[in-house]
């Protein structure tokens, strides 16, 4: 057993410190740790920056113009960006779609696809779930009727985050009624830039416009924007989950909330003492913060059993349910240090001078309501526990 | 002893209910946010039907003849996720007009406030959430015959709606003390007061409030120089109880839907219904709204007792209300998936109303504390 | 809506506390109190005391020699002797048994076995659990079959609680294997001071003794001991468990349990400060507190709409649940706040002289691993909440 | 970074399993109790075994070569449900022994201990669960070259077996002050000890200790005057990292045991195991476990560094194992239903010594404390 962390690794971790200290504009890392939403073109700026270090596709391999990094120096990154409060980049397009089309794409639409993600000019989005398939994929009702060398593709997609600033969506569809259910869904790339497709935005508690819904009908798309195989879409949306596995712990994330937690509770309250003296709020923040550090080494610990070969357990979704709860007591400990300044509506806030409330308690509440989702999306905390006890009961 | 509404009550809650089915709904309500003219008109309507008696007994011009009546108003505002300020202005406000005036000029306020013609909000207090006065942002000095008053609140819960405010404002003594605090009733629009309006995250209206060094009178004192601190926890404390009807109309509506919609929304082939985890899940939303209920109701029927008592009886049920409305809003949303997160639905509203709750009038913490306290020196 | 209590109901109420004063020998609320058993003898002698009074069934009609309470006088009584640390009556017998027999009986069981039960000279115990049916009664095994005019039973009872210190046992019996399950079980009374009965205590966390297996194997019973009709003990089970629904609040139990645990939390700690300073603990303390006020409550409104008619609804289980939850979060605090004194085992202490550790702390470790039985029997916690669902959800 | 055993750490593993298997299980563990010799020829066998190197590194005579071998004994120790005092003699009484003593007297006094001739129990602090030594009930006066030293502690854990005590006595200074404390190495037999033995509610031993002026020499003190209080915070965190290895062990026995048990018992027609509340129940047991196995491994690896980060690392450890154990402990007994609150069954007793560890060295309030205080600090 050992706790030090490999030299080249560390080195790189001092890297991006530098980096982030050195490169990243100071105003897109305020709104990024607040919560304020960046604009496009800020996002596009940004991503020039890091596109000159080469690190604009973190989980790419070198050939296709990513740093070639391994799962350690991918959670590295994950820790230090998050810390930093560098924007997360064109999530869906880097860390989801960039992968698939790298192993599963066929050469013409890595040659073609690829770098537009790499120059920025396509943003995905992720057309997975349904009004009728939210955990239960299965019950898929997307349809992609073949008609000579395209499909034919109607229906709804639900809860599509940045579908209102994406130009294209790759969906699961349903090309086949036969069978077992799983076996007729196929993974599809879509423009959204045609007639047929239309966006409607979903505003999430406290106002955030973060989901939309995306409606198709009718929409020709070649059949070359096939990914795999038709029908082969599981194993495809299997490894492109796995690619994310560890990131349910949202560990870069979570410990910058933390510092804030942290540096707020030595401040002076509204009773005129210093809160951390308060020692019921100063166990509750302890709490949350040795939870972080057990999160945070247990991810480590499923890595370095993933580095020497062990098989996955379930600890990934003991990594994704700890995750989202322990960002929801982070973000609601934030909101109540706030007090009366952290429950302010955002949207509403007077902008015409100095500010009613300091700039970073404006969006404290909001940010906790938006976090509710954490616990429900991308597989609910039901679904992990189901998983879970089918691997531990063999049921 | 009898948990159930009088008379009096079912009829009042028939009233509201009634009203509030025909009047009211997440629609409505989306439409009233962006429309001062609408909600002042529903305001009008509200008092035309008699609402704001419900917070005032008969001597003073009111119909109410149980403390507990507004828990009545608000445990049906709750359920119907209402936004209009009744809590502050006729629990609130109006419990300290008819503590803290006397004769022709507690008549003459309480009257413009059931005719539905005052709004009313209480600056006291400083960052926290209207949890008491001792430590208020404001201050008073001695003016000629008057005062002249000066400070800042971030936000003041029913600000920007007010007519006049009831300002808390240290005039002797240090902050902290329960002493030397004074509270002055002054007109929202009197000189050297501003304004900037906005929204709190439940929807419900607020402003900042400064008053730079305002002339008032000596009449516009509620109550007794330096006395206005007892008063706040008074007039609090009938805004707690009522507010912890809310929460509990509220979270009785939550189970309901949560029920309807586990019933109906299918997946992996069942009802959501079927399943255990969120059967058990259900059951634990109930037990905790069912016990504090239990809980609310004996709040407000205190209120008119013992003060040590009543104290002792709202604090308790503030604690456990705050801590059942937030697990019970937390599964509604999570036993909702997807819609509970969005502005679509009303749970998610319902779920925000109810951790604001939570926190108002001071958080479980702050009230298990002086619950305990309480219990101690006994 | 009203707070108040009915004069005659408040001034039984003093008379109790009046009664418990003068008459309740201080040595046997102090074992109560504390957890420690009395003895047969010194239950007798509390017996004899509580019969001058008339108040030793308090669950009688008052032509059978009861009080002739009303629900109202009984949680009255349930309360105040609770806190006064009254010990609890041979109470399968009284409470249980007995109402059965008043309800059920025949004029010749009444006549034989309410008298013997009055003077304290029968002690019942009550068979219904089995190894292989614990909250699921159909699946009962103890067979009882008819030969001319005796039943010849067999079987095997657990956690049998008295049935150490019983000579009398009514169990749950199957009769029949036709029909529906329950139909085939009947409610019978057996002898145990005969061959063919067997008592094995079982020792609890802690090492208490308070259940016991009783095996019984070819045991001839009367067939005039058979209460009610052959296959008809299931509405004499609800009869029965319905006397005590709202007795699983532990009402006055808990209350005094509270008030021991505020006064230990107002002495000084191990670090020389006072423990009400430490405001972790006195948070918690008042927690519990509120809930136990809040559990007080809801008893008295399930009681007052019952009085007022209104049909059940499945706040019994609310108090069942909470009241165990409640007793076992009071008796970890008492365990808690005696420190290290509060974690030794009663059994072994060396009683030769002054106590190692004072008397009031001895089995409070003991008393704490106990309750944990508090949310499995008499229908679990898991049961309970079936049963809530099932109301709120009509599946 | 690497969370597995290593090659020293796994023969450890295997032989502490191998032995226990043989040697222990819930019938002969009752036996020990009630038998002083059996457990003595017991804790030989396991001396014998070498067992006690694990604890000690080779310069002192030991095999460990990572300060967590100690955890990966207690982690069996834990699984096994052994009652042994490894933790009291040689954990924590070692740690003192290595960090307290030097030359000739260390290498004989720790000689003893791995031979299995010593046990060790460390007397320090008053009524509480064995947390520090600055509010120690001892105190030690001067006299002539050496000290007498008087006080009572109504529980020294494995008191009742040691052969000789560690006090921990004021010698300057206040109750409560770091300084001032310093540790004694004294014959439990010695003129002015008594001691009355019993056991504590997790059937481990202890006793009550009185010593009554009782006179050391000088050579008795280990490490310096007035500079104990320091060598016992680092040998109760070594304790405390060892114990939650301890924990640990039990805990994913219990999850074991509890699946094992779910997958057999039947009610209504189905294996509790079918029952999705208690599938998650079960979900929630490894969510725990595998947390707090996490920190407790790092806490275990910290134990060399630096003292502060140690300290944390210890504190997060401890605080958040025994919250996860109270909580594997309390459902692995619910889902045995009656069998699991009966004391023929393993379950009941990992819960019974699950909360005594909970409690041991300190609870979560107080660790969290102690974390918090670093944490702000930093």
């Amino acid at each position: 057993m050992d706790l030090s962390i490999d030299d080249k690794v560390q080195a790189l971790r001092e890297e991006m410190r530098d980096f982030f200290a050195k490169n990243l504009p100071p105003e897109f890392a305020r709104k990024t740790l607040i919560g304020e939403k960046l604009t496009k073109d800020e996002h596009k700026q940004w991503h020039a920056i890091l596109r000159e270090k080469g690190w604009h596709v973190p989980l790419w391999p070198k050939e296709h113009g990513g740093p070639g990094w391994g799962p350690m120096e991918r959670l590295i990154w994950e820790e230090e960006s998050g810390m930093a409060g560098a924007p997360r980049l064109n999530h869906v397009s880097q860390d989801l779609l960039g992968p698939v089309l790298i192993e599963f794409g066929t050469p013409e639409q890595k040659a073609e696809l690829l770098p537009r993600i790499l120059s920025s000019e396509d943003w995905w989005c992720q057309g997975f779930s349904e009004p009728q398939a939210g955990s239960d994929l299965a019950n898929l009702q997307m349809r992609a009727v073949r008609d000579g060398d395209d499909y034919i593709v109607t229906g709804t997609k639900l809860w599509t985050s940045y579908a209102h600033v994406s130009n294209k969506i790759f969906c699961l569809v349903r090309t086949s009624t036969d069978g077992p259910k799983q076996a007729g869904i196929s993974f599809l790339l879509i423009d959204m830039e045609q007639p047929g497709v239309t966006v409607s935005p979903i505003y999430s508690l406290g106002g955030m416009l973060s989901v939309n819904e995306v409606q198709i009908t009718d929409v020709r798309v070649p059949v070359t924007n096939l990914v795999g195989r038709e029908g082969g879409a599981w194993d495809i949306t299997k490894f492109l989950l796995g690619n994310e596995r560890l990131m349910g712990a949202w560990i870069g994330v979570n410990m910058s909330l933390a510092r804030q937690v942290r540096e707020r509770l030595g401040r002076v309250g509204a009773d005129g003492r210093k809160r951390s003296e308060n020692s019921v709020l100063a166990q509750r923040v302890a709490e949350v913060e040795t939870d972080l550090l057990a999160l945070r080494y247990t991810t480590y610990r499923v890595l370095a059993d993933e580095l020497s070969g062990k098989a996955p357990g379930p600890e990934v979704s003991v990594i994704k349910v700890r995750g989202g709860e322990i960002m929801q007591a982070l973000s609601e400990l934030l909101m109540e240090l706030a007090e009366i300044e952290g429950m302010v509506h955002p949207l509403s806030m007077p902008h015409d001078g100095v500010p009613v409330v300091p700039d970073e308690l404006e969006h404290m509440a909001q940010q906790f309501f938006d976090k509710r989702k954490l616990t429900i999306y991308g597989g609910s905390s039901e679904i992990q526990r189901n998983i879970i006890a089918r691997r531990l009961l063999n049921v | 002893m009898d948990f159930n509404y009088d008379d009096n009550q079912r009829m009042l809650f028939d009233m509201v209910d009634r009203f509030l089915t025909d009047k009211h709904d997440l629609a409505k309500r989306a439409k009233l946010l962006t429309d001062p003219a609408a909600e002042a008109a529903l305001w009008r309507e509200m008092a035309e039907l008699g609402l704001m008696g419900a917070a005032f007994p008969e001597e003073v011009g009111g119909f109410s003849t149980s403390p507990a009546d507004p828990y009545v108003v608000m445990e049906r505002f709750g359920r119907h996720l209402v936004t209009q300020p009744f809590l502050y202005t006729a629990v609130i406000g109006g419990r300290l007009l008819i503590e803290g005036l006397s004769g022709a000029d507690r008549e003459e306020e309480i009257g413009m406030v059931i005719a539905g013609e005052r709004q009313l909000a209480l600056a006291a207090g400083s960052a926290h959430m209207l949890r008491s006065a001792e430590d208020t942002a404001f201050a008073a000095v001695p003016d000629g015959n008057g005062w002249k008053i000066s400070g800042r609140m971030p936000a003041v819960l029913n600000g920007d709606r007010a007519d006049k405010l009831i300002v808390a404002a240290r005039t002797a003594g240090a902050s902290g003390e329960l002493a030397g605090v004074t509270l002055f009733l002054v007109a929202a629009d009197a000189a050297g007061i501003s304004r900037r309006n906005f929204r709190m995250i439940d929807a419900q209206g607020a402003a900042e409030v400064v008053l730079d060094g305002v002339a008032v009178g000596a009449e516009s004192v509620l109550g007794s120089v330096d006395g206005g601190a007892v008063l706040v926890e008074t007039a609090l404390d009938h805004g707690i109880a009522a507010t912890c009807g809310e929460a509990i109309g509220s979270m009785e509506y939550l189970i309901e839907a949560t029920a309807e919609y586990t019933r109906t929304r299918e997946q992996y082939g069942a009802p959501l219904a079927k399943f255990q985890v969120l059967q058990h899940r259900m059951a634990d939303m109930y037990i905790q709204t069912q016990t504090a209920k239990s809980m609310a109701l004996v709040a407000a029927l205190s209120l008119d007792g013992d003060p040590a008592e009543r104290m002792r009886m709202v604090s308790a049920a503030k604690a456990q209300v705050g801590r059942s409305a937030k697990y019970v809003g937390y599964q509604a949303v999570q036993l909702h998936g997807g819609m509970g997160v969005s502005e679509e639905l009303d749970i998610g509203h319902h779920y925000i109303r109810l951790n604001f709750i939570n926190q108002l009038f001071g958080d479980g913490a702050f009230h298990l504390r002086r619950f305990g306290a309480l219990a101690q020196a006994a």
